[in-house]
């Protein structure tokens, strides 16, 4: 139906610009094993969005090139947490560890999903996101207990990203109606609160106080940076439409 | 002596050579010379495509070209690896990297402007790649050797994958040939470059195969190469930009044109297109890394040393 | 006192008020806050017309946008010396707006997702400044004043090329009418909060009325605005989101709707859309750029000392 | 004629995408001033770069914008040097040392050109651009002189971008048969080889010795970053085509 393929189009554009963002580090990554690290996060990331676009798309005849390439900004239904710029390592990792904590929580009760589909690819995922989390867990950690510098830094990193937290969690009125299709957001909030600021503070970090931003991700509503990563994202797909690659 | 005698005997027996055994200082360095350049240009090369990453056309171009990128980091670690066994640190040859001391192969100082040299890439250079290292895999030095089986099953998937890019092109609009033929038409020569300066100028290759590092001379591969190329030209349907290339029923081969040394030796001098930036995009991701790595030096030795009084206390 | 006596006069008198006259502690502290608060207001405010001075659709526009984003630059420049005369340094006030302790006009944390934003900011928010800024020109300081004229006449200079964009968009092709409609709908409300809460709830108000730095209240002012407006949506061909605006011929006036202050409210609380990247990115700006101004003022040092040194010699 | 509208247009490229950098530091500078200055400058070019463009396109019956928005990558006629990225400010400074004694010594001859229209737009540039060396030159002093991260930075700048130096002086032929018109590149080195490696050496720092790259920006030939460069500058335009802004 229309409110699945839509709800499948918010978590297909989560994954798919977060792995856009990730694609930007490789060849730029602190070692080579984080090259490959944040390249197979970014890969797996991908290949969420795939399945979760591929699946959206099939309600309205449309591919998941036609979905990625093919709308505006204001068709994108992501969070804003995702398109936000890597910044330097440590803001990378603090999106990281939002963003796995908080896909770890909602693959993991999407699984029981009523929509088959959905189950099928949460499940997947939600193997893949456990890594994830370790990745980012780790990092914090070395990060925040390293150095002085390392430790200013993750604290800057949080600072930036937090306040695009609250909206990954806020009751949607879409997703109300989907019943046991779709996983309401605002019930993984504890999840979170349970892992992400022990985390942090085990990390000798200090949770952030900052005003939450006003969001809108999922409607279409983006900070300034998107309309950047779009034009670079689609710019050899628009130059050629209709053409295959 | 016993050592020098016992490693003639595994050279001539075609047996490969381990870390323990012994082995001439001229062997170990040739081989620790070769295998770091060879690590470089696994890691420069994720530029060139790396390039394409945000700008690929499909996402299933993009997962593709994500996965080999990083492939490729994963061929550079596991080829600094290999150096490693014959006592040389990662770190040390990182240095030589980036100190422009060591090099790479001068292939990654050529750009790609356009998507279709994600094709030319991987059909020409890796295809390149792969006849220089198919031998390698029976190189008498065994880590090298068995890291090559690695490297080129993947490499030979990845020149699979350039040759599908570019037959999707060349099977798609008129401006997507175009852009197919153009990019096949400026890295073939640099490509038939890569296996080295014709035999006569080549002075070490003699050593390097008596001792069965190298199995086949360079003009040898390059013929063994063009020869693949001309009929997965025709299966394109792009033309190889030499007009000299035809069969020679006599030799059994194809007859290709003088290749152009002047350039090649002008990008080796570092006149390409991109060696300075190359190298300079690989300094930045180093500095910018650097408090991250000392963090992560200093969180180990911290967890050490608790570790440590841990054993104390329980002791 | 006899300065006290002094000031008063001058303020009854309508004259001006300079550094070196005596003036009430509250007096200066009202004008500093609201003389850097102005400030900050133009440094910030670069940030949204920024964002798209890299993607202007034409060069013309390109060019515009840019001197405008300068002109931005030069008010802040030019009111943090306003402001400096009241006894307090650029440093200090830069640092109240970096910690987050001062203030900046709350309109710029809006982002700017379209183009046609370019011209809303122009013709709503730069027209909303100038109804607020044209009576400032006869604020009771002198400086503030001074810095008002030549601010309003560049202000107006703004107002009218964003009216043109707008324009522009409603002659062109139906999807630039629909992005320039869609701009005007989300900032129509929040230029009408610029003037800030209905008179009941503004207390300052009064007071700054008295000494004459304000000269007419926050609704008076929006009343004045939305006056302007209406006419000029008519000619746009926009169609303003507030479907109570009608004239009201008995007061000679717009009536227009009630204004969702909550929103406002929740945006002045740090809630907005951009209030922490805004903040970020000009901390950013700041931190990198600490080492070029050590830079600039170890180099005027050095310089001095070399002056001296030659000065010495020459005695 | 097509050969002087060709030139015209290699001209206006430079200083097109030159500006287009400049304008990326606006609202980012190190202090207000050199937002203001770096937004000078740049706008200055622009303002050259659209004189040039419209000269070249009167040719072609072509606007500014129809050149500037819609030509593909290999028919910007730019030399590198001016699309090599910001990085950061003694990265910017080392490029406009270079970029404005090149512009200063090209534009003073430029003035004596046979074409009036070329004559006449080098005569008002070249007093801009005598203002462009000046604030470059002041900077790279204070850079070089500055304090040890500052003369780093300002060395570093400089070996960066020293290797696009050598392409704006190569013999050209489609110039040499212009003849008056326009000013051959090679005779412009003596005044930039009396002026910038002075500079740099009363500035505490060495005249860079590194190979220069392989060029070719006057034949469409560019470095990898301007590929990304133009995806964002032509985005909006090209998404709208045939629309008047």
């Amino acid at each position: 139906s229309d409110a699945v393929a839509r709800y499948a189009l918010g978590l297909g554009d989560d994954a798919l610009i977060l792995a856009q963002r990730l694609g930007e580090w490789i060849a730029h990554a602190p070692e080579l094993e984080e090259d490959v690290a944040l390249g197979n996060i970014g890969l797996d990331l991908l290949g969420h969005a795939r399945s979760f676009l591929t699946y959206a798309g099939s309600a309205w005849e449309k591919s998941e090139d036609d979905l990625a390439y093919f709308r505006d900004e204001p068709e994108f239904t992501n969070h804003q947490l995702f398109e936000r710029p890597n910044g330097d390592f440590a803001h990378t990792i603090a999106r990281q560890l939002i963003a796995s904590v908080y896909f770890d929580a909602l693959y993991g009760r999407l699984t029981a999903s009523s929509d088959p589909t959905l189950a099928a690819i949460a499940a997947k995922a939600a193997k893949e996101v456990a890594y994830h989390v370790d990745h980012s867990v780790q990092w914090v950690r070395r990060l925040g207990l390293g150095t002085d510098e390392s430790h200013r830094r993750m604290q800057a990193g949080l600072d930036a990203l937090w306040p695009f937290v609250d909206e990954l969690f806020r009751p949607d009125a879409a997703i109300e109606v989907l019943g046991d299709v779709a996983v309401r957001p605002e019930t993984l909030r504890d999840e979170f609160d349970r892992t992400v600021p022990a985390v942090i503070v085990e990390s000798g970090l200090a949770v952030p106080a900052v005003a939450p931003a006003a969001g809108g991700g999922r409607a279409g509503v983006h900070t300034e940076v998107f309309g950047h990563l779009l034009a670079e994202m689609q710019v050899l797909a628009r130059q050629h439409p209709g053409a295959t690659w | 002596t016993p050592e020098q005698l016992e490693f003639e005997r595994l050279i001539e027996t075609d047996s490969r050579v381990e870390p323990t055994d012994w082995m001439p200082e001229a062997y170990r360095k040739t081989l620790i010379r070769q295998i770091s350049q060879h690590a470089h240009s696994e890691i420069i090369g994720m530029q060139p495509e790396g390039n394409w990453i945000t700008r690929a056309p499909s996402l299933k171009r993009k997962a593709i070209l994500m996965a080999k990128v990083q492939d490729e980091a994963g061929h550079g670690l596991y080829l600094y690896s290999a150096a490693q066994t014959l006592g040389i640190s990662r770190d040390a040859m990182y240095d030589q990297l980036l100190s422009g001391t060591a090099k790479y192969s001068s292939i990654f100082n050529y750009t790609t402007p356009t998507w279709a040299d994600m094709g030319s890439i991987g059909w020409l250079v890796d295809g390149a790649a792969i006849c220089n290292q198919v031998p390698l895999c029976r190189c008498s030095y065994g880590p090298y050797g068995r890291a090559m089986v690695r490297i080129c099953k993947e490499e030979s998937f990845h020149q699979r994958q350039g040759f599908e890019i570019l037959l999707t092109l060349m099977r798609g609009t008129p401006e997507q040939q175009r852009m197919a033929q153009e990019s096949v038409n400026r890295w073939y020569a640099p490509a038939l470059m890569m296996f080295g300066p014709p035999d006569g100028e080549s002075p070490n290759s003699q050593r390097s195969m008596a001792w069965k590092i190298k199995r086949f001379s360079n003009d040898e591969l390059r013929q063994r190469f063009v020869d693949m190329l001309v009929p997965q030209a025709e299966v394109l349907g792009v033309t190889l930009p030499d007009p000299d290339i035809r069969w020679n029923e006599e030799r059994g081969h194809y007859d290709f044109g003088v290749l152009d040394w002047d350039e090649f030796y002008e990008v080796l001098a570092g006149r390409g297109q991109a060696n300075t930036v190359r190298l300079a995009n690989r300094r930045a991701a180093h500095d910018d890394g650097a408090w991250v790595r000392e963090a992560a030096r200093a969180y180990a030795a911290r967890e050490d040393a608790d570790r440590s009084t841990l054993l104390e206390r329980i002791a």
